[in-house]
């Protein structure tokens, strides 16, 4: 049951447990089961640690300082970056630019590579299944540039058709903005085949990688996608941080998106001239201990075996998919072959909120709403969903929790 | 079982969201109103009408949403339907106070013992705004018409 | 000397000094001598444990959730603001906007602000002492809006005249954009008299606070300046994490920055409507744990006795101001009367950076180089400052210190 | 005293910085480069004679800076005059290696000699890009004469 117990090529989620303070907490005098982690995971221990650390040893402000510490921190701060760099799969360090989260890193690209590229009529493609921060940066674009939104539909079992993307890119087509993971379906996008048709028509694509970079092994290379973006805190990292992959052809040509320290060469009354990526897109002090937090939870999922990681939650979802089909009145809502471990579901008679405050009594913690996602519930014709979402941490047993749970839960609101 | 969940879905609220009073619409409502709660994306359309004399003759909601806010609504309509906006006010001010557990001042004996159905919420912090929707909602029909919103 | 020593109505240095475990530290040998506040404070025990025990125990994404954590986390991010609205006295919560730090602050400003109200020709009035996160975004409009800057020079003393910023106020002017404290030369801005002036002529101001919140006490409502910025790391907080003050009025009528979730009321495939402030300008999850440490670090400095901190600030910065007298080939940038404790200066012979690196093996951590304000280097006709800045935990004794590593330096160095 | 600041800051650097070689501008360059070191914001101008021969007649530059970035270009212009380009460039790697206290390789024993009054600056990491400035401007000189700067 100690950290150290994960030696072997195998996982053991129970022994992971330990690293994570808070998943010993009671609520309501029931053990937590926190199955919310599609909206944020919590956070191991080694990743505290190292932030705390960090702030008590090395901490300073980065970049053109010459003292100790400036070079401590810089250098943790570079370091970070480069074990984002290796986590995507990257080519160059500075293909990686330091965000405040993926919304950010969309709303950067938005900004800084699409705005200045697009004419009254051009058009973004972009899924039905989108988390509203890869929408609402593209309906600025519709509202401020004229920009046409081209919605792509799912498949009724959350999947997604290639072909109907592939018919979506038009001769107007500017950018494709796709999730690589559903936050509510747990769909995997087949993002390397939607790159490669893209491409075949000139057109470059975003993948917001908020849930991908979670769940998935991600080789932006190997997946040759112009832009993926990531979140610290889905990734058990901190909060207050996150980053955009580009390549370095597009982020050359992008114009600044905030304008401050570090981001520029020169700057005059009359003239201001910008410093080169990723730096340009790093405007004033940037989250310097969330990077390092951030680097410590990627080190800290490198260090599991994450094949093993994936199988567990695979194993998790399958169990929990399997679990719910005893209750009639429950429809799940996604179930696309090789989905990830979310899942989501509409139950007849009881609305979600109902449901969640009953789990949450049991000690369940799950996500009743529209998971920033209405365009997809207005697709399944729902106001809301309850979605459980698992982590490397979570359990069976958790899931039986649950799932007895939902019998009471209807007892008492039925 | 957990009695303050039992509390809260006590089969009178239960009763009221899933029959919901007063539902539907006023096609001479003098008086009209949408709330929408960003937490839950839970809307609720309220329709009025007040006579000359400042009395609420009738009243209808529409809406979609939780056991509590359903029930909160139908109850509300009951409740108030036939008073005078002034009456209306303090019993909307009174109710407010009460699902936060604060001391809802001097209301009517029978009403306060109508409301307490809803006290249970005040367990249950998250849901207060679900309580809350319909009377923010009735409350900005009465004053402008203008569109409320739980914060 | 324990953290509890600080029971009087003065204020002990040494003290609190336990409070900072990064102040016990050696380099190369020395004690550490930080001086370089003016760029990122250090942080006390009491903002690390407030963060990793938030983490700990009580985190989780914050709004919309039903659950127990989402209910804790999000009462703790409201909280935090509050904090903030206090701490800046302004009149209303929903007046605070958590943001980055203080450099997304003042973009915010720029891009939903001012971008949408600026014609070409209109103009932004700013001092040549501004932080280039204060003129950059300006330069921005001025690039893509086609408005003017109108630079307003400063005294040799570093001072401001008020008549100066007055003159430049015209009929075209549209925003002031001016510094409460200059981060190179302490000045201290006759706030209140610029916003007076400003608004006689119908003209709102934006104060960047990065310095002013640190030295000055801060009242937005006094100063009735529309917007007010600061960052949590020089405040003794973390980083990745900032606040706007913005009026009422004027936030209400802004539209939003980043796209993302929270921001909204509802989105469709065809539009999308946009939440209230301050939810409308904090798209995607919020530094929450960041939250957490800031106000963490208001309640510390809350908990100490300001007027008397300032007066040790002061005291300190005279004292160094007096022991640089005996180097006669050593020039001070800035000395404005009431200025905050910043002593930057200019030494013939000697560029910054190498009696920064000398400094730095003695232990003195300074900063040199253009301070991220470059038109102010032009202004006094140098490349680069040395600035040595001071925070409440530092002492008489390590103005001493620095006083003879500046000797030894001009030893090696000339 | 601290050995490695003496180190760092020995006779001939002092005297270079001060009284640096080459310095100014050559009206008949061949070959021109701009270097900017964002950290400090100095920057230094390379100015460049290249005979047909493929040989540095001439050299030149112009540029403020702190002690270390002026020595080390006065050292590198003093040094590289007269060299053909190849020999040029197999020095400038040397000297990369050697401030970031690696191996330079097989370097002549007389420029090692020369070049070894800049070692000092390994043990100074945050200064690397001051001691480097010139160097890489130079080879942008011979390369492309585009803008060099140290990252
Ligand atoms: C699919 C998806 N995209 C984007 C985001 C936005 O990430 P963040 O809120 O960290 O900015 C989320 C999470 O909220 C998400 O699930
Ligand atoms: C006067 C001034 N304004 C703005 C900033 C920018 O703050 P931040 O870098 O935290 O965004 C700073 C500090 O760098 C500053 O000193």
């Amino acid at each position: 049951m100690t950290a150290q117990s994960k030696i072997s090529t195998a996982f053991d989620p129970v022994a992971t447990r330990a690293d994570f303070p808070i998943l010993s907490k009671s609520i309501y005098g029931k053990p937590l089961v926190y199955f919310d982690n599609g909206a944020s995971a919590q956070k191991p221990r080694q990743v505290l640690d190292a932030m705390r650390d960090f702030s008590a040893t090395e901490y300073s402000n980065v970049h053109r300082g010459v003292h100790y510490l400036s070079g401590k921190a810089t250098d943790r701060y570079e370091a970070s970056r480069r074990t984002v760099q290796k986590f995507l799969g990257a080519a160059h360090e500075d293909e990686i630019v330091f965000t405040k989260g993926g919304t950010e890193a969309i709303n950067l690209v938005a900004y800084s590579y699409l705005a200045p590229r697009i004419q009254p009529g051009d058009e973004i493609v972009l899924s039905v299944m989108e988390h509203h921060s890869n929408i609402v940066p593209w309906h600025f674009l519709r509202e401020r540039n004229g920009a046409v939104l081209k919605w792509v539909d799912i498949r009724e079992d959350g999947s997604l058709d290639i072909e109907a993307v592939d018919a979506a890119i038009t001769a107007k087509t500017k950018l494709v903005a796709i999730t690589h993971i559903s936050n509510v379906l747990g769909t995997v996008t087949p993002l390397a085949e939607i790159v490669a048709r893209a491409h075949a028509k000139g057109v470059p694509v975003l993948a917001d990688g908020a849930q991908g970079a979670v769940h998935e092994l991600v080789d932006v290379q190997a997946l040759d996608v112009d832009f993926y973006t990531l979140t610290a805190h889905k990734l058990y990292g901190p909060t207050g941080i996150g980053a955009l992959y580009g390549k370095r052809k597009h982020l050359k040509g992008m114009r600044p998106f905030n304008g401050g320290g570090e981001m520029i060469r020169e700057v005059t009354r009359d003239v201001v001239t910008y410093a080169d990526p990723p730096a340009r897109f790093e405007a004033g002090t940037p989250p310097i201990i969330e990077s390092v937090g951030l680097a410590a939870a990627i080190d800290y999922l490198n260090g599991l075996d994450r094949a093993a990681v994936r199988a567990h939650e695979h194993d998790l979802l399958t169990y929990a998919r399997e679990g719910v089909r005893q209750f009639n009145w429950l429809r799940v809502i996604g179930d696309a072959p090789g989905k990830a471990s979310i899942l989501s579901f509409e139950t007849e008679g009881m609305h979600a909120h109902d449901l969640a405050t009953v789990l949450d009594r049991e000690g369940v913690a799950v996500r009743a709403g529209h998971h920033c996602a209405q365009p997809l519930m207005e697709r399944f014709g729902v106001a809301s969903t309850t979605r459980a979402s698992f982590g490397l941490y979570n359990t069976r047993a958790e899931v039986d929790v649950m799932l007895e749970a939902l019998a009471k839960a209807r007892k008492i609101l039925v | 079982m957990d009695d303050t969940l039992r509390e809260l879905y006590q089969d009178v609220i239960l009763d009221h969201s899933k029959h919901p009073r007063h539902f539907g619409k006023l096609v001479d409502a003098t008086n009209t109103a949408q709330g929408h709660n960003p937490l839950c994306g839970d809307r609720v359309t309220m329709y009025l009408k007040v006579d000359a004399s400042g009395r609420i003759a009738d009243i209808a909601f529409e809406g979609k949403g939780c056991a509590i806010s359903q029930a909160s609504a139908s109850l509300m309509t009951d409740m108030l339907v036939g008073r005078t906006v002034a009456e209306a006010e303090k019993l909307m001010g009174g109710f407010l106070h009460l699902v936060k557990g604060e001391d809802a001042g001097d209301l009517d004996p029978d009403d306060r013992e109508r409301l307490d159905v809803m006290a249970g919420v005040s367990a249950f912090p998250m849901r207060v705004k679900c309580a809350t929707l319909a009377w923010h909602t009735m409350k900005s029909a009465l004053e402008s018409g203008e569109t409320a919103k739980t914060e």
